[in-house]
């Protein structure tokens, strides 16, 4: 384990960029905080969270696939992937991490989507542990840490100072390039910071949340729940849910005419919206209630 | 997908000295749906036209591209060639590459690059033609005349002669308007009884023709083909087919001083009245504002002396509705009010006259039974001052008189003066006039008649100011061509009134939602080509609703907007534009918003049943165009959030592809 | 001078057009001090029109118009001829030594019978 | 703190739902958490009592539920709503878009309604408990002591700038009715017409590329009820479902507010919902204080039926080219 | 400053009615304007929607134009009326958005008027032309 002063974080950020394109959730005017490239002057934020998940970085809300230019009758098909940079996103809290693993499991399973992999091959994941949970958390039901989060590099982040722990070879050489600015250390102040989240966490409104009552053979029984209909009832079906989840990766692909050619790109899709799925045949999700559930 | 095939014409060197139309059609070749693509000296040719037919059976077409002249010249042509091969006729887009392109424009690179890129729109929007049929609506066979002078009397009875029954809207008691009033007409001095009353009887007696007088419209709805009217036949009093016209009880009637409108308020009508002895219908009317009975109860005469019975006091106001398939507006027209005019002493001098008043004066059936006598003392006047363009050409205030010229006014001014001379030789009678308009058979040469041998002084100049003297008028005027100021002491002036179009017009207007002119004239759908129709479709004009006239052009105008009737009423079905609005009725949502902006009232809504998704119905406003009343502007379509409001010929697609053509 | 010249300031200063003069002389024909002038109403208009200016300046008539406006209200077409003489009066008077009634002269012509608002107004409208 | 007690309107909702007035009743319920209350449908006494909330948090716009929630519902539906709804209420009855007679509408006064983020920025977070008196009582997991903070503090913007504490519909009122405002809500406009265009173009770039097209600010908006939106209809072709850059987003966003233009009530609910805290309202208001401006004032909503400026028209309207002199004459 | 000579793109709607009317005559009258300048023909200004104005811009125009009968003039009595409302708030909100008002223009030509419209046509493509490429309101795929 390896730490340095709060103050020093700017320099490592530096010494990181210097080799690394390196993104980190920085506040915006709004006072919600948003992944932005590091440079010079762009501050860390204190937010809980991002409003979007990083999976954009690997799953980008609109990706350009493919492009079609037409010369007289012919069809030229170009590929428009570009050699993925390696990047570092940096702050990635246990639930976002959690959640590549599950995007990996669509992604990265055969047949892999190669735009998803490449994006993925190329990033070092620097995760922070959590020190103040919302309300809103609940990332203990699925057996997530958030004091002890995945990753390449692990962070922890105290009043004074930051401490970083590598998971991987990826995250050992990323502590190697900034080894100069950080200094070996004992973990004591990290164990008792994992132990003061263990405490807030069983605070949590919803600490006592299980999902026991879900998977296996379960969820026929619950198919048909009428708590679905009395959920949907004020569900305006606007798909925000879908779009900041970590873990939503519906998407749409569809083309744009330029006027000189026409680039195929995806999107992010919603199952939220009544055109999700829409088949010659009509929809099989035919209310807001099929949507929701 | 289309196959398109591209034609670009030649138009000699119109086109080709500019654009390089050889390169063009070559370029467009390969656009897509393009299948053949080529050139020619003149499309519009009878060898052009056949150049396209053929290659529509060749290359089996189903659109065409012409790039020519402007569409607004021989849109309709290749229209109808595309249609002679089998095509819809709105599978065809043109090109502007003449109007718009090569004559204006100079270099060759230019012109030509421009040319394809117009080509390319072209094609982008034919790809996204569908074949568009005209909406088709049953016609009623009947017309309906507004207004019974002699434009709707004429109109009446042609259109009645080509065997197609019609109704006459008059709101006075009797047909016949403004020219029964009058004594002789310009430029042949008939006398206008003599002409207008047969025709009168002609419409009276006609089985085709029925007569609602002392009625008004007050209602209409529908579209071309199917006006649903409603008239308002005023309450007289009355029974109308009971009444013989016998005037027993005009005879009888106590209240003897109500003004009579009839001679303009010259002389006094007794409350039941027949307006003139040749009214039609001959009926007697009861004036509810000054008869004894029907104001309080007392009286009771006319009723006792009707041997026909035909006298009811409790008649009522009756609406009746009926369906026409074309309506003619012949409201005609009224002199201005001479209020405004102080400097002429019409409102205190009764011997300042207007020229009608003048009509009735020298009117056998008038108030001096034809005899030319001062109003204020019945004496013969020896020296008569004509004012012509009182209130007409008057563009500095919009309040005192008109900026037209009222047209009529020189004839009649010219008919009066050489009339007064004619039968009162003792007269002297001055003219003043700013110009004499004259055009017109015959007319001219009526005027000089008035000058040169009935000895009329026309003096060019204005009249600044009547003072009324003693019995005289002092006359204060300018003569321009002496450059002098003239005084005359003149017995009696009349003056030239300009004219305006009846008060009711306006309100008229609205319901037919036809469009007027600042001066309330009734606006023609195209003021050369179209004269005698109105923009809104199956409504026609007649008379000088439109614009100041004379009898013969009122005559003709009617004869003219008799036959467009007749032409529509020969149509057992319409076939309207094809290019209207169309509501997609899954995605409307029934909010109004278009209804709101449309020009014709062709928006109605309805409630209609849809299955949903999940399998219930459920019962939803949305809108409805009538094709028959939309003329096809697109104000709905943008008005419309949802986009659910179409246009077909210019749907959002096509003008959305036309932009992506241009902007690439 | 330049008669285009006169024509443009005549127009500037009075703002009328005389364009829209239809010669119909009703200016003249309603105007109460017509015998006495040597330019009529009507023919202010179509010589400022024409740019001939410089006899009009000369002119009695200048002092003659009454400025009733009798002429102004009048005109079927809104030309304003009473303006167009003020006009040329101005530009007469404007010039040095030009003023047509001067104070001194004031108490000569004074009667009795004349009103004194008359006084006043000739003397606005004669002198600089 | 509401003046209106929650047991008043419970009381009402029962009495009516008892004599038969009413099959069932749209208000609101508790969520997850004490401060995102969610609009519900009640159909029995028990569930009222048990349930029903009307606190400083009832932010809902009920009005565009009444179309969906009429069709559905057999007998009327009894519906709570607040000055400003009663706005919304009115325009959707003049766009046909619900049975009146279906509704049995209770006008309640309202004192503002909280902004939870401002509330966080007082008292952070982890909120476990929100209790609503005379102050917000606010309890974090965090704090040991609740954290009392004044309504007036933390009212939502739309809230700062309410137009209206009058009722324009309803069929009773409980409590009394308040007045039109003169209230500021064109000043944040008024500063942005007083900048630069590179200004302009700078501030709404910053805000509109933060958006994720999520759709919630057309969702929620009770203009916004096309069958289907121009931007789910392929045909349309504007579709979109994700912003590919920056034209799209500019594009949405004006599109979406020419399309309630005249039509908008200044609800604000588009902010409020807005995920990514962009200030939708603005270019609402914008379009209001324009038509305000170009063609008189106008409320969309005041009545039902009136005409709104852009389906209207005289023949002296000003020319579009002189919009932008008047732009420079006011600032 | 200018390296190569800029050539704006600009889409004038035109009303077939008067405007468009109006440009056959220009042509009719061999009276010059630029090649820029790209006609789409719609019955009545009334039927453009500011979605084709947006399209135009994001397909890379750089100017666009409306083209009416006068006011009072409509062959569908009361299009251009609406018309004017609409563009009159449409392009007040670009303009409240940052994008240059030059871009956007509504001048009503009569089909009498060639010579107007050619004068138009002219000063519009100049004005837009100084204001260089349309980059607010752009989309950069289609610029590829």
């Amino acid at each position: 384990m390896r730490k340095c002063s709060i103050n020093a974080i700017d320099s490592v950020f530096a010494k990181i960029a210097e080799s690394l394109a390196l993104y980190l959730p920085v506040d915006g005017s709004d006072g919600k905080a948003t992944y932005k490239k590091w440079e010079n002057g762009v501050k860390w934020s204190n937010a809980l969270n991002t409003v979007k998940s990083p999976k954009e970085f690997f799953f980008p809300q609109t990706e350009d696939m493919m492009e079609f230019k037409t010369s007289g009758k012919n069809i030229e098909i170009i590929d428009t992937r570009e050699e993925t940079e390696d990047f570092v996103i940096f702050g990635v809290r246990a639930c976002d991490v959690r959640s590549f693993d599950i995007l990996d499991r669509v992604f990265l399973t055969m047949p892999v989507d190669s735009y998803y992999a490449s994006k993925r091959e190329h990033s070092i994941i620097v995760s922070v542990a959590c020190t103040k949970p919302s309300e809103t958390c609940f990332c203990k039901a699925f057996g997530i840490d958030p004091a002890v989060p995945k990753g390449d590099v692990t962070v922890w982040k105290t009043e004074t100072e930051i401490f970083f722990e590598s998971n991987t070879a990826k995250g050992a050489d990323l502590l190697s390039k900034i080894a100069d600015l950080t200094e070996e250390c004992d973990n004591a102040p990290v164990e008792e910071q994992k132990e003061k989240i263990n405490k807030i966490m069983a605070k949590l409104p919803l600490a006592d949340l299980k999902t026991e009552a879900f998977g296996g053979g379960k969820t026929e029984q619950y198919f048909d729940h009428p708590a679905w209909a009395e959920l949907s009832e004020s569900c305006l079906g606007c798909g925000t849910c879908t779009f900041v989840c970590p873990t939503c990766q519906c998407y749409d692909i569809k083309d744009f005419n330029t006027g000189n050619g026409v680039i195929r790109f995806r999107c992010w899709d919603s199952c939220m919206y009544s055109e999700f799925t829409r088949m010659a045949h009509g929809n099989n999700r035919l209310s807001q209630k099929e949507r929701f559930r | 997908m289309q196959r398109i095939g591209v034609f670009v014409c030649w138009c000699g060197s119109n086109i080709a000295g500019t654009v390089d139309v050889q390169a063009v059609s070559e370029a467009l070749k390969n656009e897509p749906g393009v299948v053949y693509s080529t050139n020619y000296q003149y499309m519009c040719s009878q060898a052009g036209q056949d150049m396209i037919k053929n290659a529509v059976k060749e290359h089996n077409l189903t659109g065409i591209v012409v790039c020519s002249c402007s569409p607004r010249m021989h849109e309709a042509t290749f229209r109808k060639t595309a249609a002679a091969a089998g095509l819809n006729p709105y599978m065809v887009e043109i090109a502007n590459i003449r109007e718009q392109c090569s004559w204006v424009h100079k270099e060759m690179p230019i012109g030509t690059e421009k040319a394809i890129i117009l080509g390319k729109a072209a094609i982008a929007k034919v790809n996204l033609n569908t074949p568009l049929i005209p909406g088709e609506s049953p016609v009623t066979k009947r017309a309906l005349v507004i207004g019974g002078g002699i434009a709707g009397i004429q109109t009446a009875l042609d259109i009645a002669d080509a065997g197609f029954p019609v109704d006459i809207v008059e709101k006075q008691p009797t047909i016949g308007g403004k020219m029964a009033q009058l004594d002789k007409t310009f430029p042949t001095l008939d006398c206008a009884a003599c002409i207008l009353t047969p025709k009168m009887v002609d419409v009276a007696q006609n089985d085709k023709i029925r007569i609602f007088s002392y009625s008004e419209v007050a209602e209409v709805g529908g579209f071309v083909g199917n006006f649903d009217v409603k008239i308002k036949r005023r309450a007289r009093y009355v029974k109308e087919d009971v009444c013989t016209g016998c005037g027993a009880c005009v005879e009888k009637c106590p209240m003897k001083k109500v003004p009579n409108e009839f001679n303009l308020g010259m002389d006094n009508r007794t409350a039941i009245y027949i307006p003139f002895a040749q009214a039609v219908p001959k009926v007697a009317t009861i004036d509810p504002n000054h008869c004894n009975m029907l104001k309080n109860g007392k009286c009771g005469l006319c009723a006792k002396v009707c041997a026909a019975g035909a006298i009811d006091y409790k008649q009522q106001d009756e609406i009746i509705e009926e369906k026409y398939g074309a309506i003619v507006v012949a409201t005609g027209f009224n002199p201005i009010s001479m209020d405004k005019f102080d400097e002429y002493a019409y409102n205190q001098s009764k011997d300042v006259i207007t020229s009608l008043e003048f009509e009735r004066l020298t009117n056998a059936a008038g108030p001096t039974a034809g005899k030319l006598l001062r109003p204020s003392d019945h004496k013969h006047p020896h020296t008569i001052v004509f004012v012509q363009c009182v209130g007409s050409r008057c563009a500095a205030c919009a309040e005192k008189g008109k900026e037209y010229c009222s047209k009529i006014c020189c004839m009649y001014t010219a008919k009066h003066a050489m009339l007064t001379r004619d039968k009162y030789p003792d007269t002297e009678v001055y003219v003043f006039y700013i110009d004499v308009r004259t055009p017109g058979k015959n007319f001219d040469e009526f005027y000089r008649r008035a000058v040169e041998e009935y000895g009329v002084h026309y003096i060019k100049g204005m009249v600044g100011k009547v003072v009324p003297e003693g019995d005289k008028l002092k006359v204060q005027a300018s003569d321009l061509l002496d450059n002098k100021q003239l005084h005359i002491d003149a017995d009696l002036v009349v003056l030239a009134a300009a004219i305006e179009p009846d008060k009711s017009a306006r309100p008229l207007a609205t319901m037919l939602t036809a469009s007027m002119d600042t001066n309330d004239f009734f606006t023609e759908a195209h003021p050369k080509l179209r004269p005698v129709e109105s923009p809104t479709a199956g409504v026609f004009l007649s008379g000088t609703c439109q614009g100041p006239k004379d009898i013969p052009e009122t005559v003709s105008q009617a004869g003219a907007a008799a036959s467009k009737v007749i032409g529509l009423l020969a149509k057992d079905k319409l076939t309207g534009n094809p290019c209207v609005a169309n509501s997609d009725e899954l995605m409307c949502n029934g909010c109004s918003s278009c209804q709101r902006v449309c020009p014709y009232g062709a928006i109605s809504y309805i409630d209609k049943e849809f299955r949903m998704p999940d399998r219930t119905t459920k019962i939803r406003r949305v809108a409805s165009v009538n094709p028959a009343v939309c003329q096809g502007c697109g104000a709905c379509t943008v008005a419309c959030p949802s986009g659910a409001m179409d246009l077909k010929g210019f749907a959002n697609e096509q003008i959305m592809a036309e932009v992506d053509a241009i902007c690439k | 001078m330049n008669k285009e010249y006169l024509r443009d300031e005549m127009l500037r200063m009075s703002g009328v057009n005389p364009k829209k003069c239809m010669k119909c002389g009703k200016c003249s024909a309603t105007c109460p001090a017509y015998d006495e002038m040597e330019y009529h109403p009507h023919q202010f208009v179509s010589m400022v029109e024409k740019g001939d200016i410089e006899p009009l300046m000369k002119s009695e008539s200048l002092y003659r118009c009454l400025t009733c406006f009798a002429c102004v209200d009048r005109c079927p077409r809104g030309v304003e001829p009473a303006k167009l003489i003020e006009a040329v009066r101005l530009s007469v008077i404007r010039q040095q030594g030009a003023n047509r009634l001067k104070a001194d002269d004031v108490p000569a012509k004074l009667d009795d019978d004349m009103p004194q608002q008359a006084i006043v107004s000739a003397f606005r409208k004669y002198s600089k | 703190m509401q003046k209106i007690t929650c047991e008043q309107l419970i009381e009402k909702a029962v009495a009516l739902l008892n004599d038969g007035t009413v099959s069932c009743v749209l208000g609101w319920k508790k969520g997850e958490f004490d401060y995102d209350i969610t609009p519900a449908l009640f159909e029995t006494e028990e569930e009222l009592k048990n349930e029903f909330v009307w606190n400083d948090f009832c932010r809902a716009n009920f009005s565009k539920y009444l179309i969906s929630k009429t069709a559905k519902c057999e007998g009327k539906i009894l519906v709570f709503l607040k000055p400003c709804d009663t706005y919304s209420f009115n325009q959707l009855l003049t766009e046909h878009r619900f049975d009146r007679e279906k509704v049995y509408a209770v006008g309640i006064p309202c004192e503002g309604m909280a902004d939870i983020d401002k509330i966080k920025a007082i008292c952070g977070d982890g909120i476990c408990k929100i209790e609503c008196g005379e102050k917000i009582a606010v309890s974090t997991i965090y704090t040991d002591e609740p954290t009392l903070i004044d309504a007036k503090d933390v009212l939502a913007e739309r809230c700062i700038n309410c137009k209206s504490k009058k009722h324009v519909a309803y069929d009773e009122l409980i409590g009394e009715d308040g007045d039109v405002i003169d209230s500021g809500r064109f000043d944040e406009v008024a500063k942005l017409e007083a900048m630069t265009p590179d200004e302009r173009f700078a501030f709404w770039q910053n805000e509109l590329s933060r958006c994720i097209r999520c759709n919630a600010c057309r969702d929620v908006c009770p203009a916004c009820t096309c069958e289907k939106c121009v931007f789910n209809n392929p045909k349309s072709g504007v579709e979109n479902k994700s912003p590919a850059n920056s034209f799209e987003e500019q594009m949405f966003h004006i599109i979406r507010a020419f399309h309630v233009a005249g039509r908008c009530t200044d609800c604000g609910e588009c902010s409020r919902v807005c995920p990514q805290n962009i200030p939708l309202h603005l270019l609402n208001r914008k379009f209001i204080k324009d038509m305000n401006e170009f063609y008189g004032e106008y409320q969309a909503g005041a009545e039902v039926g009136s005409r709104a400026p852009l389906v209207n028209y005289t023949t002296e309207d000003l020319e579009p080219g002189e919009v932008f002199d008047r732009g420079n004459k006011d600032a | 400053m200018q390296m190569k000579e800029y050539k704006p793109l600009i889409v004038a709607f035109c009303c077939n009615w008067c405007s468009y009317a109006g440009a056959d005559l220009a042509g009719n009258n061999r009276l010059n304007y630029p090649a820029d300048v790209k006609i789409i023909r719609v019955p009545c200004s009334c039927r453009v929607n500011p979605m084709f104005i947006l399209r135009a811009f994001q397909k890379g125009a750089d100017g666009v134009i409306i083209c009416g009968c006068h006011p009072g003039d409509c062959h569908y009595t009361s299009g251009n009326y609406y018309t004017r409302r609409r563009m009159a708030a449409l392009f007040s909100m670009l303009d409240f958005l940052g994008i240059e008002r030059e871009r956007t223009r509504v001048e009503w030509v009569s089909a009498a008027e060639g010579a107007k419209f050619a004068a138009t046509m002219n000063d519009f493509a100049e004005k837009v032309a100084a204001l260089g490429e349309n980059k607010r309101l752009e989309d950069l795929r289609c610029k590829k």
